[in-house]
This record gives structure tokens, C-alpha cells and sequence, in this order.
């Protein structure tokens, strides 16, 4: 019993340059927040960019972005529509918005299923939103997308970083690409996060301050773009990755 | 037509498994199709044999033998065993049809016919696998 | 091939009284922290307490009570050790600080393995803090403890409500009693979520503010109790569910 | 002891089934104690009984066999299918008690030794569970 899918997988991303998992152990730390906002930034510079939602339990950059009424095409298999330049491919459009009830199995069965038959056109950066935790996903998208790196959030708070800190073991220890990690919702001043991450050997990208009107702008991309959430990430992506 | 997208990952798997196997010839390949996922069986030969004449080497559509495998369910809460073609007739075309990109959204819809749960098992019948390659050495 | 486990987990719980699984689709949105600090509210009013924590991806509870150099007893299974007068069980006795990649089934299984040998002594109330989303531990949570009350959390971000509406109509369908809402981390005034849940049939429990000291008292239950977060959440728990 | 929670759990549901499937007589039952768990059968055996004689009913120790299932593991990223007892040798005894409470924490400490991956399954050998029970109507 050969299952045939995990033989075309990585043929999928071929035309794809560069594939970045957003994670960070915890759930509630920013990580669909920068997900969604990184792959604006990269569009508005230009950049053919492409956004999986892989968080098929709570998905949410389509109400981030405020995606609605696009559907993919058949066409030898699923072609992600595309949203402000963005091809954008998420669970939702196959639930829409009911509960989807799955244990991690059927999650890592679905996500397969998802890699096996969506085809990327060229791309010089997906980005992948990934649910909290070190379950199904995590382990799948290490195991199927032989060139994913991982760009990793926290916020300030010391569960928060636990929980990162226990992700960058299993990271490390397999030998992952880890592009740096985030620190979100700052409130205040100094950061605990990088003197913390010091002795982790991995590189600490930078800061984003909390931001109260973030909420006003959620389901507007052009809204998005104006905050000052979006500048900040702008800044620190485009010193740091591009 | 995202059947291609499968068909594809069937002729690959199958090339692929021969060449490890150095199979100088390939008699027999089944291929097993999940009632769940209501494929098209002549969108899916169609598939293959497009694929094939691009360059299927040691195996071509003769070789191919296709089964549907009955899809049966099972409730984790109750025990409940019931066929998802029972469950079909309930479901809208769009329910179905998004069941046929993903079979695991079948959670979404589908429920245990006896105590109402999302919450079961998809004993057989799920997604398309390669049963056997047959070959000669 | 019976499992024998599944038979006795109820009878695990016949000395518990009630029975309260904090949970809430989404992630970071206060689930532990409302789940330890309601088991210490708990203890204080001199209710027999118990807490569970079932976020085998990323267990809280025990960094937000500060909870070290204590472990389990074997006495005809396993009983968990007290802290701060709260019988408290946690897979972090098991795991360290390492990091636990497990697959949901393994979850599953290891959550069936905890609920079968833990010994509960008499206890008022049982707090179980669950991880996010409604994969498999809500499912079997629902499936194996029979009388188990959900206490839903969320915040007032419109994507944690997407998610929570999700879980919500999972519950209702299974008929599970759901004590109420509690909205967490409010920075306005008024409440978006009060009037989105009215259509929902589900009781409004109160809310509690974002509370920038609360970071300052995690590790230390004296502490946490004198925080304002512990404050509002007692004040909603004696008026509303004891 | 924690064993005795699992030999409860054993006891309770041979009882249950005899009754479901109405046994006057309990012929014979096979009880399977995966290696992954380390379960010390001696303990595993008193407790059965001393929970037999606070009324076992129709079930009694000479009835019930036990039979320790080997543990193999099979890596989901390589493939690589190894023993348990392999790796065990490798473990502190702190980490091999924590797998005795809970199989799963095997992920935290065990790792593939091919490719060093903690995303493995347990092919077989995991926890404890009735093979069968024979009996008479
Ligand atoms: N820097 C920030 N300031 C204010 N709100 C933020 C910030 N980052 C994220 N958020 C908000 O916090 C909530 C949780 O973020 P989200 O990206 O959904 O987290 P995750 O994906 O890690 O669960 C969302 O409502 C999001 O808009
Ligand atoms: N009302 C609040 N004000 C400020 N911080 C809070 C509040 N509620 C929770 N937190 C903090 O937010 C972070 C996430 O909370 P946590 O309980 O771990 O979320 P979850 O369990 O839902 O993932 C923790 O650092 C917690 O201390
Ligand atoms: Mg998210
Ligand atoms: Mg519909
Ligand atoms: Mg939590
Ligand atoms: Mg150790
Ligand atoms: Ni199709
Ligand atoms: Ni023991
Ligand atoms: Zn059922
Ligand atoms: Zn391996």
C-alpha cells in the first residue's frame, strides 16, 4: 500500500524559491497576524508571493486579509486564485466557515491531500501560516517540504517563550533552517526576548510594538498595510531577509 | 479536473517503485480509488494516459488495472458502522464536491447517523493508493 | 483488540464533582492563565480543586503557577501531588522541559493513558486547561469524560471570535454544556462580544481586562491572586457558576 | 505501583464483555502488555489477583494469560523500522520510568537511529489490551 501523493509533493513547490513556515509553539502570538501581513509586504515590493494557510483547525488569514468570494481553479490539479497579488490557498475554501472537527491524522491526511494537488505557479516566496504546537503540521511540513525554513514568533511573555524554546529544540535537533525569530506585542521597553535568545544561537530578527489599532484594519489589505504592525515587520524583513 | 494532479503522483509512485525494484518490465499495476473521494474513473484514465504518452517508459494504460473501494465509517463515540454512500444522499453537491478535493472535510458534513458525532473513523474508502506493481526482473 | 482503558476512566471521576474544561478554539487568547488562576480562586473559597492540563504541545499551567519539584505518588495508579492546596496533574512530569512532537493519535493515546491511571481524590471542582483548537483532545475529552462542562474563552479580536463561533457550534451539536463565555483581554470599553453572542444562545459570563501587571506574578500563586485578572475572574465565578 | 490501575482497567472489561456477550463460563483470556510500557508482570499479576478477590466474578488468574509484545518502531521521515529494546540502552532510567507512565513520551527521549528524527510511530508493543476472551454461552 503505496500512497503515491508524497511522490509529487515536492514537484509542487519547484517553481517556488523560497518557502517560509511562520510558527512559534504557542498559540495567540501573532503568528497568522505575521503570516498574512509578511506576505502583503512582499507582494507590495514586488515580490510573486504565495500564502498557505496550513491551520486547518482555527484558520485565520482569510479573516485577516477579509478573502472572500474566490475559489480555485481546476487545472490539472488546484490553482490558488489570487487575492491583491497574493495566491492565496487555505482550508476554508472546502469548509467554509463550519468547524472542521479532525483529529491530527485526518489533519496530516488533509494537509497531503492540500500539498499533493495545489500547484504553485512561479513564486519567489510562499509563505506558510502554521498552526500552535509541534503536532501533525509541524512535523508533516518537515517531513513533505524538503526546503522549508522557519521564521519564529513569540510575544515578551515567559510562557510564550517556554513554549519556543521547547519548538527550537526539536528545530535544531533536526536540523532545520530557522531564519530568525520575532518578537510581537511588546509592551514595553528593552527586550527580555533577546537577551533570552542569546545562547540559543539563533537569530533574533527584531521587535513589533503592540499595536492598539491593528484590530480597526483586520479584513482590509490596505488598512493592513497602514498600520503600524505592517511597518515594522517591513522594516525588519527588509533589513533582515530580503 | 484535479484528478491530473492524482493521476500524476499514481504514474510517478509507480515509475518510481519499478526503477528501485529494477523491473525491466511492468505486468500489472492495481490502483485502488477511495468511494470518498468520488473520482472520476474516465477523468482519471484520461488523466493517466495523457501522462503517459508524455513518457510513461516501462508502463502503459493496459497495464493499469483501477478498483473503487467502498467507503465504510466509524463513529469513535458510539461504534456506529454505516457506508458514506448512505450519508451522499444528505449532502449538497457543494458539500460533496468539496469532499472530493479533500476527504477529510468530510468531518464538516457528514455525521455518525446513529448518535450525531463528527467525531469517526474512515475505516476504508479514503483517497487513491497503489495496491500492487507486478513485475518481471 | 479491547482497549481497557476506556473502561475506566469514569470511574476515575466518580469523587469529582464538577467537571469544567477550559478551552476556546483559538490560542493565546487566556485559556491557561484562566484555568489556573480559576483553580486557585477555587482553592482559596476552600473548594477541593483539581488541575488537569491537557496541552501536551504546550503546557502552561505549571510556568504560570510556578509549579517545581513536585511529582506524582504511585498508589494504585498515579495521584497527583498537591500545590498551593490544588491537586495538580501535568504531563511536564513526564517530559521536562523537553520538547513532546507528538502526532495527534499519540496525544490521544497518551491522554486516554493519563485519564485511565490518575487517581482523583474527592474534589469539588476539576479544572482542565485545554489546548487550542478542536482537534484531538477536545473530541476525546467529549468522548471519554462523560459529564465534563466546557468554560469557553475569547478575546475581543474578531479572529478569536471566527474561531470560538467554530468550536461553539461543534459543542451545541453534541449537546454539551457549555457554562458560558468569558471575554478576556478588553482594551476598550464596551463589549463587541457580549452583543455578537447574543444570537449564539450561549450565556455571557463577564469580561476581564488586559492586565499589564500580570506577567510580573506569573510563578507565584500569592501573587497571581492579588492581580487584578484574578480579582475580575472571581468576582464573575461567584456570581455566575458557584 | 501504578500498574494496579491498569489491571482494574483490564479486569473491568473482561467482566463487561463476558456480560455483553453473555458467558456463563470464562474459558480463557489473552492480555497483551506491550514492551514500550516495561511493565514489571509480577506486579502486574499480584494486582490482578488481589483485585480478583474482591470479586472477579467468573474470572479467576489461572483463566488469564499474559504474553509481552515485542516494540517496534518505524520512522515516519526514513523509514527505518527498529526495537525498542535497541534504543533502551541508550535511556537513563528517570527517562524509561517516564515511558512506563506514558508510552508516548517515548518521542521526547527515543529518536530514529537512522536518521535522528522523533517522528516515529509505534509500529507495535505499545500499553496493554485484550487480545481475546473465550468463553462459554
Ligand atoms: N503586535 C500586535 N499588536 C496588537 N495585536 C496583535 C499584534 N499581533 C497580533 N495581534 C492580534 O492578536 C490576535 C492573535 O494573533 P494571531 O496572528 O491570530 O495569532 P496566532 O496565529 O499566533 O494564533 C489577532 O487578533 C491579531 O490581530
Ligand atoms: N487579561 C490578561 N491580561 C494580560 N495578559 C494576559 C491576560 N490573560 C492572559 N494573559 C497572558 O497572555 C498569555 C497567553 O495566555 P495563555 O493563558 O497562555 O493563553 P492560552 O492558554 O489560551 O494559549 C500569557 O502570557 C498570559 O499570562
Ligand atoms: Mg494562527
Ligand atoms: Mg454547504
Ligand atoms: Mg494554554
Ligand atoms: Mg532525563
Ligand atoms: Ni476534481
Ligand atoms: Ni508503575
Ligand atoms: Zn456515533
Ligand atoms: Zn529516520
Amino acid at each position: 500500500m503505496m500512497d503515491p501523493r508524497l511522490n509529487v509533493i515536492n514537484k509542487r513547490f519547484q517553481n517556488v524559491k523560497k518557502i517560509i513556515a511562520v510558527s512559534g509553539g504557542k498559540g495567540g502570538i501573532g503568528k497568522s497576524q505575521t503570516a498574512a501581513s509578511l506576505a502583503l509586504c512582499l507582494a507590495k515590493h514586488n515580490y510573486r508571493t504565495g500564502l498557505l494557510d496550513l491551520d486547518f483547525c482555527g484558520p485565520s488569514t482569510h479573516v485577516i486579509l477579509g478573502v472572500e468570494g474566490i475559489y480555485p481553479e481546476e487545472e490539472k490539479g488546484i490553482v490558488p486564485p489570487k487575492f491583491n497579488g497574493i495566491s492565496f490557498m487555505s482550508i476554508t475554501y472546502y469548509t467554509g466557515n463550519n468547524p472542521s472537527p479532525l483529529r491530527g491524522s485526518e489533519i496530516s491526511n488533509a494537509i497531503i491531500e492540500i500539498l499533493a494537488i495545489t500547484r504553485w505557479e512561479d513564486l519567489d516566496f510562499l509563505i506558510i501560516d502554521m498552526p500552535p504546537g509541534t503536532g501533525d503540521p509541524v512535523l508533516d511540513v518537515i517531513r513533505l517540504i524538503k526546503r522549508v525554513e522557519f521564521l519564529l514568533v513569540t510575544t515578551p511573555s515567559r510562557v510564550a517563550q517556554e513554549v519556543l524554546k521547547r519548538e527550537l529544540k526539536v528545530l535544531n535537533e533536526l536540523g532545520i533552517t530557522v531564519i530568525g525569530i520575532l518578537e510581537n506585542m511588546k509592551t514595553k521597553k528593552g527586550s527580555q526576548v533577546a537577551s533570552e535568545l542569546l545562547n540559543l544561537g539563533v537569530p533574533f530578527l527584531g521587535s513589533i510594538d503592540f499595536d492598539y489599532d491593528l484590530e480597526d484594519a483586520l479584513g482590509s489589505p490596505a488598512k493592513l498595510l497602514q498600520t503600524d504592525f505592517a511597518a515594522q515587520l517591513d522594516q525588519i524583513i527588509s533589513q533582515k531577509c530580503l | 479536473m484535479h484528478e491530473w494532479a492524482l493521476a500524476e503522483a499514481v504514474v510517478e509512485t509507480v515509475l518510481k517503485e519499478a526503477g528501485k525494484e529494477n523491473l525491466k518490465e511492468i505486468v500489472r499495476v492495481k490502483v485502488m480509488v477511495g468511494e470518498l473521494q468520488q473520482i472520476e474513473l474516465d477523468v482519471f484514465n484520461f488523466a493517466m494516459e495523457n501522462i503517459l504518452q508524455q513518457g510513461g517508459g516501462a508502463l502503459s494504460m493496459e497495464k493499469i488495472s483501477l478498483e473503487v473501494d467502498k467507503c465504510v465509517l466509524r463513529c469513535k463515540v458510539c461504534g456506529e458502522d454505516w457506508y458514506y454512500s448512505d450519508s451522499l444522499q444528505d449532502l449538497s453537491e457543494e458539500d460533496s464536491e468539496a469532499i472530493h478535493f479533500v476527504p477529510e472535510v468530510a468531518h464538516v458534513y457528514v455525521r455518525c447517523p446513529r448518535c450525531g458525532s463528527p467525531d469517526f473513523e474512515i475505516t476504508s474508502g479514503r483517497g487513491v493508493w497503489i495496491d500492487y506493481i507486478e513485475g518481471e526482473k
